[in-house]
């Protein structure tokens, strides 16, 4: 068993990608950054930082918390809009083979069904509905706390999108299966989660918090115990691909969560300490498999 | 395609109480780095993810080497201040555009607060004409004898007054009646707050180094943004300090916070 | 100002301790081990492990799973029951000038009852109602999660018990403040949070979760960051006295807490690393408070 | 007060593929130890906040050193490895309760697995009278002239055959006709619960020292189990590994996991 003998595609929502590894929306911008450190080529997929209807400015600096093992976030989705990423963005990603995945963020629903819609017509493989992003005070967190308005907007941007839509949850919930499930009942193609975890920060000296937002989304390897239970929990409760991301940032972090039933994994917060996080994780699952005879990650997926 | 380096060290030294002196060997960095610009240094220790930006305070083309001046303020500036020659360091670099310099500029005003001034040593270098430096600490200055060396005449201000003019470094340019063609100000943003109020009333024009908490350094994760507005702009806009600063007009930034 | 001026005392149900710094239950047994690295005269309060009224045997080994920067454990509140807990350790404790908090678990209402009626005849100075504990199937979490049954069984629980009540939070909710509330209309004296959050690894050479349990509950520095987010949100929500936990394991982090609105700090995960972690914790908090002119923590708490 | 020390590393060096041996100056705890019992090392990086419990393997009262044998097998293990002499480590310890020794006892059988081979070789130390080690490994057998030259008669058996025996040492044991009046055991509980069944079957008492994951190593936490249950106890029970073991009797073991 070599390289070149595996079986890495997978799909999700009728899309194959070459490979199980994209990036986490929000940590990769479109792409054009990273794409000086490592080859797009040989990403699964890119998912793009989330895009709104209008331009969206995000949340006064600072914006960025370091904590142990992990970090806190308040970008609060700031974005161009959607008309200028299609234009801007999806020609540059076009020139490389590798899947296109849109995170779209809104705070009504009329607002997310006009992004799909905009979207619809664009040269993109898969959109992922953001129902989770804790920075938003409007709409954002409220769809992906509350199954009801999980099942409306996931069915209402389905009626609008004409590419697969992924749902991406929040973990920031009692029980991560209630909203999966509602996320499926309005006909999700797919999962993605974790979001981040909703934390907060405190600069003793200057007795104030060190996010202007107060709170801010937490990522990084400290959430990966939480993200991998929910993992395993959401791929027990539905049958849907999932994407599985929150803290990864080796091959073996991407094994676990493909053994807790993940279909792909999506690389975040490890960007910003390794450019080149990506290809690491991606070689080191070709590595696992090869030194386990592992020909294809069906063989393992999910069976814990 | 670019790459995270290990860089050797070949010195590490305190200069100040608080403060070190970092030579880094990086023969690419040193290659394209221009005055202003920054490197992201990365921690050791697993708890600290993200890498903390440093102005790079001189380069050395010729060897291959750059130094940088920093505070040691938290945890990964005191895990750098342990690290000995011969030791490597993670370093990513040049980052940000640097300061713009027009050639046409003859009389240059330089203003460095702090941990602000070490970016400005380089500029000075690359700046020809009458130079004048105020430079404001809290109580020890540093960098005196290399702005002066350059030839450019330096005027101290320290909180404390244990050095020189006793006060900030606004109160001691207006004292000393500061004027020039341009300025190139970096330092604490109430500072550079003050200044552009100045520089605007006396119609100079003024670059700043801005400073934000960053998260990848390199424009990706939109995670270090400053108010601007420019002239042409209906609207402000937030930009990022990596990738389209650190350096700004000052007309630019919107100092409202 | 030196550590002679300093005013550390803090007041929760009406008992004063000394000083805010207490351990985590089950981090610190009843302090006998500790008591060979530390003197427990120091300590605010013993809080110990939760204990129930019968006798539990708890979950199967492996217990313990390490995480980038925290840890997993599924213990399962194993404890000899209330009355040999009383008969052997509560003599132990009481040797030292330090108050005595009792973690109390169970099943059901009643059994929570029980171990709270059997407590009130005994020499302690509070009682933790553990609501929270993520490693027992039956009650345990489901009392956390449910803000009817939070105020029931607080409710329940105070008829029962002589001593005040500290209900003990989780943080695997959705909304901390719901949960919160519900605690005081049930009568809490005080709140502890957060207990551990749920997590899950796995051993990708065995293909199979590190736990037997499969889950357990998450602590250490890793989970610091929604400890003090939800100490914050409950501290704004409630106005009892509040002990924060979750990752404190300097005097830095216990600042934060209080800066958040914790009246007191409890340490645990960061026993295991250190056991004179108290004492570290305990010197920074005064060192703080030294540098900063603070006299008394009133001045801080909460200000944020 | 108990308390961890910073230890020095005298020596650390590879002595089989994957396999350490680490002399630590300890004098404390080399003054307290007893054959049987372990150490937790503490880990630098600080992603790995939890011990590794480590047994002794060899006590120095004498120089006030105890020497350890580690298999690399994981984050925590590796970074050990990269020690080097003139380093320190973290350590606390001696923990545990360690073999109970009877001088009655004239005739002993050891018998170890891999990694469990190594607090044995103290234990033969203190043992009097005729003494049988039987050693099972995958390949590569370790720390054989140390038992030879205490006297004892070392009996090996490889998984692979790479070294006298194949096959596992209980078949070794059993094709030896291993026989004494006692046995002490370390090594995989699957290795533990069958020479458990032999010694029952032959009558034979025996100690076994029992691994389990643990978080604080001095019976604090409750994290470290296993199943026990004594002859008068009617129900079985969970007790510590780290604090009511690492060794017990086999037959108070419940072997059924
Ligand atoms: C473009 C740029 C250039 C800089 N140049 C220099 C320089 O030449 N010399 C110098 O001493 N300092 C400089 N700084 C500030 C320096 O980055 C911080 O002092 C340093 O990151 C603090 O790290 P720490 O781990 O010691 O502190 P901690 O407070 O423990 O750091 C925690 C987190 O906050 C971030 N952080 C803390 N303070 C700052 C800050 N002032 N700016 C940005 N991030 C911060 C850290 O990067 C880290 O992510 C510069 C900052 C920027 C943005
Ligand atoms: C009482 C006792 C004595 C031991 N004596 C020795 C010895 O003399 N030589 C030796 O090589 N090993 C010994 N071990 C096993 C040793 O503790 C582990 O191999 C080591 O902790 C692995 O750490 P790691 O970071 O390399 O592995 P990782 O798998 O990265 O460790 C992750 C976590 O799991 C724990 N862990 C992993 N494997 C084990 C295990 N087998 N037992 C307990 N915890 C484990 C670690 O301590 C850590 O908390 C002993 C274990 C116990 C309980
Ligand atoms: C700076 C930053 C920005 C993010 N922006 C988005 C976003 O626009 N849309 C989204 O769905 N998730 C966003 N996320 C969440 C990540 O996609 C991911 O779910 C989370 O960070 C957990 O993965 P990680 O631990 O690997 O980073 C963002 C995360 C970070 C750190
Ligand atoms: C091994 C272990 C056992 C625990 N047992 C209990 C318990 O019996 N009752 C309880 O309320 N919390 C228990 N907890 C939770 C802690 O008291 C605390 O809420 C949590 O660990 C977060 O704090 P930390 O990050 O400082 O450890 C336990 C935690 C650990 C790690
Ligand atoms: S730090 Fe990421 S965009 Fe500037
Ligand atoms: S490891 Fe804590 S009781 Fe054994």
């Amino acid at each position: 068993m070599n390289e070149k003998t595996l079986d890495l595609k997978v799909e999700i929502g009728g899309v194959v990608l070459k490979n199980p590894v994209t990036v986490a929306s929000g940590t990769f911008g479109s792409g054009r950054e990273f794409s000086e450190f490592i080859d797009l080529n040989k990403l699964g997929a890119v998912t793009v930082k989330g895009v709104s209807s209008a331009p969206w400015k995000g949340n006064p600096a600072p914006r960025i918390a370091e904590t142990y093992g992990g970090m806190l976030n308040s970008v609060g989705l700031q974005n161009p809009g959607v008309e200028k990423f299609i234009k801007n963005d999806i020609p540059f990603l076009r020139e490389y083979d590798t899947k296109i995945i849109v995170n779209i963020a809104g705070k009504t629903i009329e607002e997310y069904c006009d992004v799909a819609e905009k979207l619809s017509h664009a040269d993109i493989d898969l959109i992922e509905l953001n129902i989770s992003c804790p920075n938003v005070k409007e709409g954002g967190v409220a769809f992906g706390t509350d199954p009801h308005m999980a099942r409306e907007v996931t069915k209402e941007v389905k009626r609008h999108s004409k590419h697969p839509v992924i749902v991406k949850l929040s973990p920031n919930v009692t029980d991560i299966t209630e909203i999966a499930k509602a996320a499926i009942e309005g006909g999700a193609d797919g999962l993605s989660l974790i979001n981040t975890l909703l934390g907060m920060a405190i600069d003793i000296h200057k007795r104030k918090p060190i996010l202007a937002n107060v709170v801010g989304g937490f990522s990084g390897p400290a959430i990966k115990p939480v993200a991998l239970r929910m993992v395993y929990q959401a791929a027990k409760a539905v049958s849907v691909p999932i994407i599985g991301m929150g803290g990864i940032s080796t091959g073996e972090d991407a094994i676990e969560f493909i053994l807790a039933g993940a279909t792909a994994i999506a690389v975040g917060t490890a960007n910003f300490r390794n450019p080149k996080a990506t290809m690491d994780v991606l070689d080191g699952i070709k590595e696992y498999m090869i030194s386990n005879g592992i020909k294809s990650l069906n063989e393992i997926r999910g069976i814990i | 395609m670019k790459e995270i380096k290990h860089a050797m060290i070949q010195e590490n030294r305190m200069i100040a109480p608080g403060m070190y002196s970092m030579t880094l060997q990086a023969e690419d960095i040193a290659k394209l780095a221009k005055p202003g610009q920054f490197v992201n240094l990365y921690c050791k220790g697993e708890a600290r993810l993200l890498p903390r930006p440093i102005s790079i305070c001189e380069i050395n083309k010729e060897e291959g080497t750059i130094n940088l001046i920093y505070a040691v303020v938290g945890k990964g500036t005191g895990e750098f201040s342990q690290l000995e020659e011969g030791d490597t360091v993670e370093v990513l670099g040049p980052l940000g555009n640097g300061f713009m310099i027009d050639e046409n500029k003859k009389k240059h005003i330089v203003v460095g607060g702090g941990v602000g001034t070490p970016p400005l040593l380089e500029l000075v270098k690359h700046l020809k004409g009458e130079i004048d430096v105020y430079l404001g600490f809290r109580s020890y200055p540093i960098l005196v004898e290399d702005f002066e060396s350059l030839g450019a005449r330096v005027h101290i201000a320290t909180e404390d007054g244990s050095v020189d003019f006793k006060g900030n470094v606004l109160e001691l340019m207006k004292k000393e009646n500061a004027n020039g063609d341009i300025i190139y100000a970096c330092g604490p943003k109430l500072m550079l707050k003050a200044v552009s109020e100045w520089a605007a009333s006396n119609d100079i024009p003024m670059q700043v180094s801005l400073e934000e908490r960053m998260a990848c350094g390199i424009g990706a994760c939109v995670g270090c943004v400053c108010k601007t507005k420019k002239k042409e702009d209906k609207d402000w806009q937030h930009r990022k300090v990596c990738k389209d600063g650190p350096v700004f007009w000052h007309t630019e930034v919107i100092w409202d916070e």
